[in-house]
């Protein structure tokens, strides 16, 4: 639960991280705190060509994100729900979201957010199979079919394998720095709507509507994060103990992302692929390194 | 009177009846007696066999019994067929089709009398154990025929009588020779001389085992050739398609019956080399002869223009599939006795077809006849059934029979010749395919109306929808007694359907009996 | 004189004829040579001395084949060919000297077939064989190589003459004499329709050239 | 109470029942044909008495399904040369009830869509009888071909599927492309129908009988299992339209008319599957390569299908491709499923089957409701295209939201029942990753990376198909004036969709549903399935849960922002558009540029063909860019081959040459050759 109200901060972070390494002093780390509650509190604007599938966009996102937030382990923690291929689920939920924000973004009829549309489908179907091999590699390596189980096994892993555990958490922070539009994948913070990915998408979301795209997309962050960060050594001496460890390994992961953010340079479109495949070479090596 | 007799002497003699007739009303009506009491006498002899008649000259077995059965019910089909077909035909001088010129029809009392006589002579064929007597019995039949095809008095149809007639009579004098080789084989059988050639004592007891093989072996090939040439197996087959294009579909119908005639000369000899070990040898051979028949039909089938021809090259094709079952043996024997069958009806029906098809479209281009499923409904839904008859797509009786073949070659073990026999189906049923529907369709609409050019679809037929010039072909109104026309064919695919789908378990019966004689 | 000598005298002739069959280009003498060549053998039997021929029946038999072959069919072509007011074979496909050689050549090939094959009677020539064969090959070549629909014709009745040939030779028990009589009937028969054919042939094209009658193919 | 009356059917009547439905159907298309003079009144009775008659024949079938009844069969005589003594017969079985339910589902409601469909043809009322014939007896044929007992009636009803199907597709003549597209679809069946022909025979030939009661024979006796395998794989593979062997798929789906594709795509490819099953259900010990085999070309398939289904524009194109893609997913259950077998991994076993088992069903269910929705938006647009459509939402939204329903369902996406049997298939392939037994982790790894992959793809294809066909601004005229068609077609998708949301709402019944079926399959007995199916019950009670959480939580949030949005200003405007006042439809994505960055990710394999004019100039005339992807197996393979066949053999055709001295001298020939070879 702590995630619904710690989300908001980890894209603070990343554009702390950012701001210190250029030199700036940078907005403060709960700027989308009060994006939010300002946005939360004015009207909306539709558009005349929308229809309720506009309006279902950002709903459905936001509930199908929750929904997976309960699927998502805190490190060694189990999560809400868990029961086998629950993996599968969480994947399939983000999917899903994404198919509803894609289906909102052709409902204005804008050529903006149609290529917004298109761009994020082609980069989901790229960050989706390393997503999975990583899983997959992960779920080897724990001999488990469950979220949970797995991070909670990845714990006793034997001590060769960290390799392994490294390889599978670089090929997860790909697909966290893609699936959420991050540098160097895409720039939140570009302002030219040709070279946008995700926020072509949502240029004609107002209001409340953008309030719910905006917290799902920290909430997507939150989860992928997650991820990420359960992958950590956390300590397990004590439940409050490993998840005050797996905040702080959320941190962590945001800073991490923070400094690829002011390190990296946005890549061209065309060469996009090149990363993706990178972490699906990654997750097989890994994989592999689990397998023996 | 022995009823074998009868078989023979009614048509003969109503041939010559219908030579002396004037008026065409009652020798019509003969013509249709005559092939009714040819069906009864045939079913009454396949009810109780009558005994043989002479020292083999006349009797009756089952592979004779199926063979008559075949020419006994096609000639009733065409002879339904003729009486309206004759009565469309004008007399006088008429302007040919394709060409600018005028003809003239040979008078009808020749075409019935020979008709009739074509009938008797394909009768003798089927009841004849002596092979010197169905020597003549065959060559007689290319005879009576001769004047069939010369009905339409032009150029083209004497070039196919010249054709027919030529390449007919040389194969036959072959086969004669081979009848020549085959007593020369038997100098040493004992019961050689008291009946020469007569089939019994060929494959009889003790007899088989004292023919001589060489000279066995060089009358197997000659007789081969000889009637293989009349029964239009590749590469002997040519004068098929050049004739059958020509001929009027009535004879071309006939001619189906002729085609099984001349097999029946083949497989008297084949028994006679089976009798005498020489199994394997004919074998070969015949297995050879089918692949190669259906290989060159596959290939002549692909892009045909003229839809006559087309049915020639299947016939061809079946023809190959018969000799391909019966070389194999084993199970394939009765499939391919079956299929000598349903191979007969579908193809009467489609000759049929295909004659209304030429009556309505004045043509026999195919690119020429479109629009025939809404000019003509019963006669396009006849066409298109008839074309999958004769691709042996169930329900139809062709489909059990292919199946039998294929079911045998697979239970000898012979791989590739199944291989090969299913390939050449499909590629055969390929080539078809470019035709019948296209004759059925209408034109092919090219712009508007419905959706507009789909990208990425183009089209895979060849392009024989270009080579024709835009605008339907509007048949002419139906003529006089098309219905009646359109009766034959009716009753032939009805009976493809019962062959298919509900065979009488004595006749299934009768089939493997056959079978048996000849694997 | 020796039944032998006379046999094997036949059968020069039969060969002699055959050679004039392939080189001449007259049809005149076309028809003229397959009419010796069926007469010539139409006695093969008489001197062979079948049994068959002992009877009324078969003596009656070889004096129809005579008839048929010396007179009717000659006669029957000459009335075609004064139809189609027709005197040469122009241009065959293969010339005239072609034609000898590959005649001869199938001579030699007869030989080896006949090798292949025993005669059922060690006191026939074992040229008879051979003979025949190249007889029906020149029949076969004839009608091949000939333009002609007449010369064809020709050519049928040198590859009948051939079989006859063979026939006489193997199978010396014969066929029974109805059968004989049934050949005989429809080899007439056969060559009559021919003759009318080509009858249609000249009137409606005005020539009588086979390989003109190509209208139809694919 | 419900089991005695169940009994007491079942002894005299369920195959009755069973006739009696499949009858009706018949009889429908009967009615049809001889009330063609009234259409109208034709499609009425049509429709009535298929509906009246899929229902009767249902009956049977899903008491049969869970076993609630024997398998029910019946015998008649019939007599051919060879057909030995085996009576030909049919037998329902749980297998051939799974199958059932698309056939009989999708015949009787596609019926009642094709009575209103079919009326713009009214005037062309000679071919509709006949058409309604062909869709009656493709109905019964498919249900004959699931019950069919006997290899030559499985031959001849499944070539009166395949000819009455054909029929059908051709059903607009006129049209090239249907002309083709005729031709293409006969001409692939014939061929996958000869090795079916092939296959029954060495089935006859081993067993000596025609009867599928006597296969089980081959089970305990060496057998040359492998062919019988991949001539099966060959022959139901065209017909389930497996890569390569699709050609026909894409274009016979979209030529038919609209029920008719969702028949076709629904229920009949699979037939294919179907006829695969049974075959499998004959052999016993598959070979682990079977199953590599089958997830190789399931996968391949799947993926193939889904990027093709994106590089489509035309609507029913699409969908043709996402069947390929569906059916690849199918395969690849199965060959999970034959994995297991190999392996003895009964959980493994089951999860494939079962998955492929319900996913044929769940594909049935989506894409018949989407086929039909994509009837309706063409029969308003009159155009298949995708550019030719556009805000059709707006113009008819039951439609609109049904398709975006179906769309949803056949991405795969949660809470629909694309992904409850999706999720069986992942299980599969985490089983098979959690193995001890090393030779299956690793491929298993690849499996599920390419199942991922096609669910993203199938997911954008989808999205394009529901944004760029409903959503957005009309592209054209008549997409401008579109209607809603009325009850008549909304109805059966209606049905289509509840089915698609009761599926995944049962998730944990399934399982016990479809024992019975992979019984038949497997050979085992269902018993040995109850543990795995006990341990089933935890991911699909987990899998409900999500669901209805989700749709818990969409809801709160709904109302929430109804509430919040209550007092608050709600303007409409028109779209951003970087300052343009006027946008104008045409300048919204298109379903070419939609598709265009995956499509390039992919060229090498796709080879999209580009038609590009460039400006040039200083007053540049205007530009032009297309671009198409033809299937790259037709196009860059099967087309060339059928070309230079053609060529090559018409060169032959000149041994046919006119003169009759060259055809004495092929007589001459022969005869020499054979004297000098034989004698």
């Amino acid at each position: 639960m702590a995630g619904l109200a710690l989300a908001p901060l980890l894209p603070g972070l990343i554009n702390r991280v950012k701001a210190l390494a250029a030199g700036r002093r940078g907005p403060p780390t709960t700027q989308l705190y009060r994006d939010l509650w300002k946005l939360l509190r004015k009207g909306v604007v539709y558009s005349a060509t929308t229809t309720w599938v506009f309006r279902a966009g950002p709903r459905l996102g936001l509930a199908a994100t929750l929904t997976a937030l309960t699927l998502m382990p805190w490190g060694p923690l189990p999560a809400l729900l868990t029961f086998p291929g629950d993996m599968v689920v969480l994947v399939y939920l983000l999917g899903l979201g994404r198919f509803f924000t894609v289906l909102a973004a052709l409902d204005t009829g804008s050529s903006f957010e149609g290529m917004g549309a298109s761009r994020e489908a082609c980069l989901a179907a790229l960050a989706e199979v390393p997503l999975f091999l990583a899983l997959a590699a992960l779920a080897r390596g724990a001999d488990a079919m469950a979220l949970s189980p797995i991070y909670a096994g990845l714990a006793h892993l034997p001590a060769g394998t960290t390799a392994g555990l490294f390889l599978a958490g670089a090929a997860l922070l790909v697909v966290y720095l893609t699936e959420n539009a991050r540098i160097p994948i895409d720039d939140p913070n570009t302002h030219l709507e040709l070279t946008m990915i995700h926020e072509v998408m949502i240029l004609d979301h107002s209001g409340p509507e953008l309030v719910l795209l905006e917290y799902g997309g920290a909430l997507k962050l939150w989860l992928l994060g997650g991820l990420v960060a359960g992958l950590l050594p956390l300590p397990a001496s004590a439940a409050w103990a490993t998840a005050l460890g797996f905040l702080a390994a959320q941190a962590a992961v945001a800073l991490l992302a923070g400094l690829i953010e002011s390190t990296l340079a946005r890549i061209r479109l065309v060469r996009l692929p090149q990363l993706p495949l990178a972490a699906a070479a990654f997750a097989l090596l890994a994989f592999v390194l689990f397998l023996t | 009177m022995n009823l074998l007799l009868l078989l023979i002497l009614i048509p003969a003699a109503a041939g010559l009846a219908a030579f002396a007739i004037g008026p065409d009303r009652p020798r019509r009506i003969l013509l249709l007696a005559t092939a009714a009491l040819h069906v009864f006498i045939t079913g009454t002899a396949a009810w109780h066999r009558p005994p043989p008649l002479g020292n083999g000259w006349l009797a009756l077995d089952d592979l004779g019994l199926l063979f008559l059965a075949i020419t006994s019910l096609l000639f009733l089909a065409a002879a339904l067929y003729a009486v309206p077909y004759l009565a469309h035909e004008k007399p006088g001088a008429q302007a040919d089709r394709t060409e600018p010129f005028l003809f003239v029809n040979a008078p009808e009392a020749t075409f019935t009398g020979c008709l009739l006589f074509f009938l008797a002579t394909m009768t003798l064929v089927c009841l004849t154990q002596r092979l010197g007597l169905l020597w003549v019995g065959l060559e007689a039949t290319t005879l009576t025929s001769a004047p069939l095809i010369y009905y339409h008095r032009h150029h083209r149809s004497l070039e196919a009588l010249w054709k027919y007639l030529v390449i007919c009579s040389v194969g036959i004098a072959l086969a004669l020779l081979g009848n020549f080789c085959l007593s020369a084989a038997t100098v040493q059988t004992p019961g050689g001389a008291a009946a020469p050639l007569a089939l019994y004592g060929l494959i009889g007891q003790g007899h088989a085992g004292a023919l001589q093989p060489a000279w066995l072996k060089a009358a197997f090939i000659f007789i081969l050739v000889g009637y293989g040439t009349k029964a239009g197996l590749a590469p002997l087959h040519a004068w098929m398609p050049d004739t059958y294009s020509e001929a009027p579909a009535l004879v071309a119908l006939l001619s189906g019956a002729l085609l099984n005639c001349a097999l029946l000369g083949i497989l008297r000899a084949f028994q006679v080399c089976l009798a005498a070990d020489l199994g394997a040898f004919a074998r070969d051979l015949l297995v050879l002869f089918g692949l190669f028949s259906m290989a060159v039909a596959a290939v002549f089938l692909l892009r045909q223009r003229n839809y006559p021809r087309m049915l020639a090259y299947s016939s061809i094709e079946h023809m190959g599939i018969i000799t391909l079952g019966v070389g194999l043996g084993g199970i394939a024997t009765a499939g391919a006795l079956f299929h000598a069958l349903n191979h007969s009806l579908a193809k009467a029906m489609l000759f049929l077809v295909a004659g209304n098809i030429l009556t309505l479209y004045q043509t026999k281009e195919i690119a020429a006849v479109r629009g025939l499923g809404r000019a003509a409904p019963v006669t396009a839904a006849l066409w298109l059934a008839g074309f999958f008859a004769i691709t042996g797509a169930p329900p139809f009786a062709t489909f059990l029979s292919e199946l039998q073949i294929l079911l045998g070659a697979l239970s000898l073990d012979r791989w590739g010749v199944a291989a090969l026999y299913l390939g050449l189906l499909a590629a055969i049923f390929i080539g078809m395919l470019d035709v019948f529907p296209r004759m059925v369709w209408p034109d092919p609409v090219r712009r508007g109306g419905g959706a507009p050019p789909v990208a990425g679809t183009l089209n895979f037929e060849p392009s024989a929808d270009t080579a024709v010039p835009d605008g339907s072909p509007t048949p002419p109104p139906e003529p006089r007694h098309y219905a009646w026309r359109l009766l034959p064919p009716c009753l032939l695919a009805a009976a493809l359907l019962v062959l298919g789908l509900a065979m009488p378990p004595a006749l299934a019966q009768f089939f493997e009996r056959c079978g048996m004689l000849i694997r | 004189m020796n039944t032998f000598l006379t046999f094997d005298l036949l059968l020069v002739l039969l060969v002699l004829t055959n050679l004039l069959l392939l080189v001449s280009s007259r049809l005149v003498t076309c028809i003229r040579t397959v009419a010796a060549q069926g007469v010539a053998l139409a006695l093969l039997p008489l001197v062979l001395g079948h049994d068959q021929v002992a009877t009324i029946a078969g003596a009656l038999l070889a004096l129809t084949v005579v008839l048929l072959k010396g007179a009717v069919f000659p006669w029957l072509l000459f009335r075609a060919l004064r139809v189609a007011h027709v005197k040469r074979e122009i241009e065959p496909y293969v010339s005239y000297t072609v034609s000898l050689l590959i005649g001869i050549l199938t001579l030699f090939a007869g030989y080896g077939i006949a090798a292949r094959l025993p005669l059922p009677d060690p006191g026939i020539s074992p040229h008879l064989v051979p003979v025949a064969i190249f007889t029906m090959m020149t029949g076969l070549l004839l009608l091949i190589t000939r333009r002609k629909a007449l010369t064809q014709v020709v050519g049928y009745l040198a590859l009948e003459n051939g079989i006859y040939t063979f026939g006489v030779a193997v199978a010396r028990d014969g066929s029974p004499w109805l059968v004989e009589l049934g050949v005989l009937l429809d080899i007439f028969v056969a060559v009559f329709v021919m003759g009318i054919a080509i009858f249609h042939i000249s009137r409606e094209f005005d020539h009588i050239d086979a390989d003109q009658l190509t209208a139809l193919k694919d | 109470m419900f089991h005695l009356v169940v009994f007491r059917l079942g002894m005299f009547g369920f195959m009755t029942l069973f006739l009696t439905g499949l009858g009706l159907i018949v009889a429908g298309g009967l009615a049809a044909l001889l009330l063609e003079q009234w259409p109208e009144r034709a499609g009425t009775v049509a429709a009535i008495l298929m509906v009246t008659g899929a229902a009767v024949a249902a009956v049977p079938a899903l008491l049969v399904l869970p076993g609630l009844s024997a398998p029910v069969s019946c015998h008649w005589n019939w007599a051919f040369p060879g057909a030995g003594l085996d009576q030909p017969g049919l037998r329902l079985d749980p297998l051939s009830a799974i199958f059932l339910l698309p056939v009989l589902t999708l015949t009787g409601l596609g019926a009642v869509y094709g009575r209103t469909y079919w009326r713009p043809w009214h005037h062309r009322h000679e071919a509709l009888g006949l058409a309604w014939l062909s869709y009656g007896l493709l109905g019964v044929a498919m249900a004959l071909v699931a019950t069919a007992s006997h290899g030559v009636v499985f031959l001849v009803v499944w070539e009166l599927m395949t000819l009455t199907s054909w029929f059908l597709v051709t059903f607009e003549n006129e049209k090239p492309a249907v002309r083709s597209a005729g031709w293409l679809y006969l001409v692939a069946s014939h061929i996958g129908n000869a090795c079916l022909l092939a296959l029954f025979c060495l089935l006859a030939r081993n067993t000596g009988s025609w009867d599928f009661s006597a296969y089980p024979w081959l089970r305990t006796h060496t057998v040359p299992a492998a062919a019988f395998f991949l001539l099966a794989l060959a022959g139901f593979g065209v017909k389930a339209g497996l890569a390569p062997l699709h050609v026909w798929l894409p274009e016979a789906h979209p030529a038919a008319p609209s029920h008719v594709s969702a028949v076709m795509s629904g229920a009949m490819i699979a037939m294919g599957i179907y006829g695969l099953l049974r075959i499998l259900s004959f052999l016993d010990h598959p070979a682990p390569w079977w199953g590599w085999l089958m997830i190789g070309l399931g996968l391949g398939s799947a993926l193939f299908g889904a990027l093709l289904s994106l590089a489509q524009s035309d609507l029913k194109r699409l969908l043709a491709y996402s069947s390929v893609e569906n059916m690849g997913l199918v395969a690849t259950g199965i060959g999970f499923g034959l994995l297991g077998q190999a392996t003895h991994q009964p959980a493994l076993l089951f999860l494939g089957y079962a998955g492929a088992l319900l996913h044929v069903l769940n594909h049935a269910l989506f894409k018949g409701l989407l086929f039909f929705a994509a009837g309706a938006a063409v029969h308003a647009v009159g155009s298949r295209s995708l550019e030719a459509m556009g805000g059709l939402l707006r113009r008819m939204p039951e439609t609109g939201a049904l398709f975006i329903l179906g769309a949803a369902a056949a991405a795969g996406l949660p809470p629909l029942n694309g992904f409850t049997s999706e999720f069986f298939l992942y299980l599969a392939g985490f089983r098979g990753l959690t193995t001890a037994q090393t030779g299956i982790q690793a491929p298993a790894l690849i499996a599920l990376a390419g199942l991922a992959l096609t669910g993203v793809l199938a997911g954008a294809a989808m999205a394009k198909a529901a944004g760029v066909g409903f959503l957005g601004e009309p592209r054209s005229e008549a997409a401008a004036n579109a209607h809603e068609p009325g009850l008549g077609l909304f109805l059966p998708m209606l049905v289509l969709a509840l089915g698609c949301l009761a599926v995944p709402v049962l998730a944990t019944f399934w399982p016990w549903l479809l024992a019975p079926a992979t019984a038949e399959i497997t050979g085992m007995p269902v018993d040995a399935f109850t543990d795995i199916i006990n341990h089933l019950q935890p991911p699909l009670a987990g899998l409900t849960t999500a669901g209805v959480l989700l749709l818990l939580v969409a809801g709160w949030i709904t109302l929430r922002m109804r509430y919040l949005l209550k007092p608050r200003p709600v303007r409409r405007a028109a779209t951003w558009t970087c300052g343009y006042l006027q946008p104008t439809p045409r300048m919204q994505y298109t379903a070419g540029s939609f598709a265009q960055p995956m499509i390039t990710l992919f060229r090498g394999l796709l080879r999209p063909r580009y038609q590009i004019t460039r400006p040039a100039g200083l007053f540049p005339a205007p530009a032009a860019f297309a671009c198409a992807t033809p299937d790259v197996v037709r196009e860059h393979y099967l087309r060339p081959l059928f070309h230079a066949l053609r060529e090559r053999l018409a060169v032959l055709r000149a041994f046919q040459e006119g003169h009759v001295q060259v055809y004495i001298l092929y007589i001459t020939l022969t005869l020499l050759i054979l004297l000098l070879w034989k004698l």
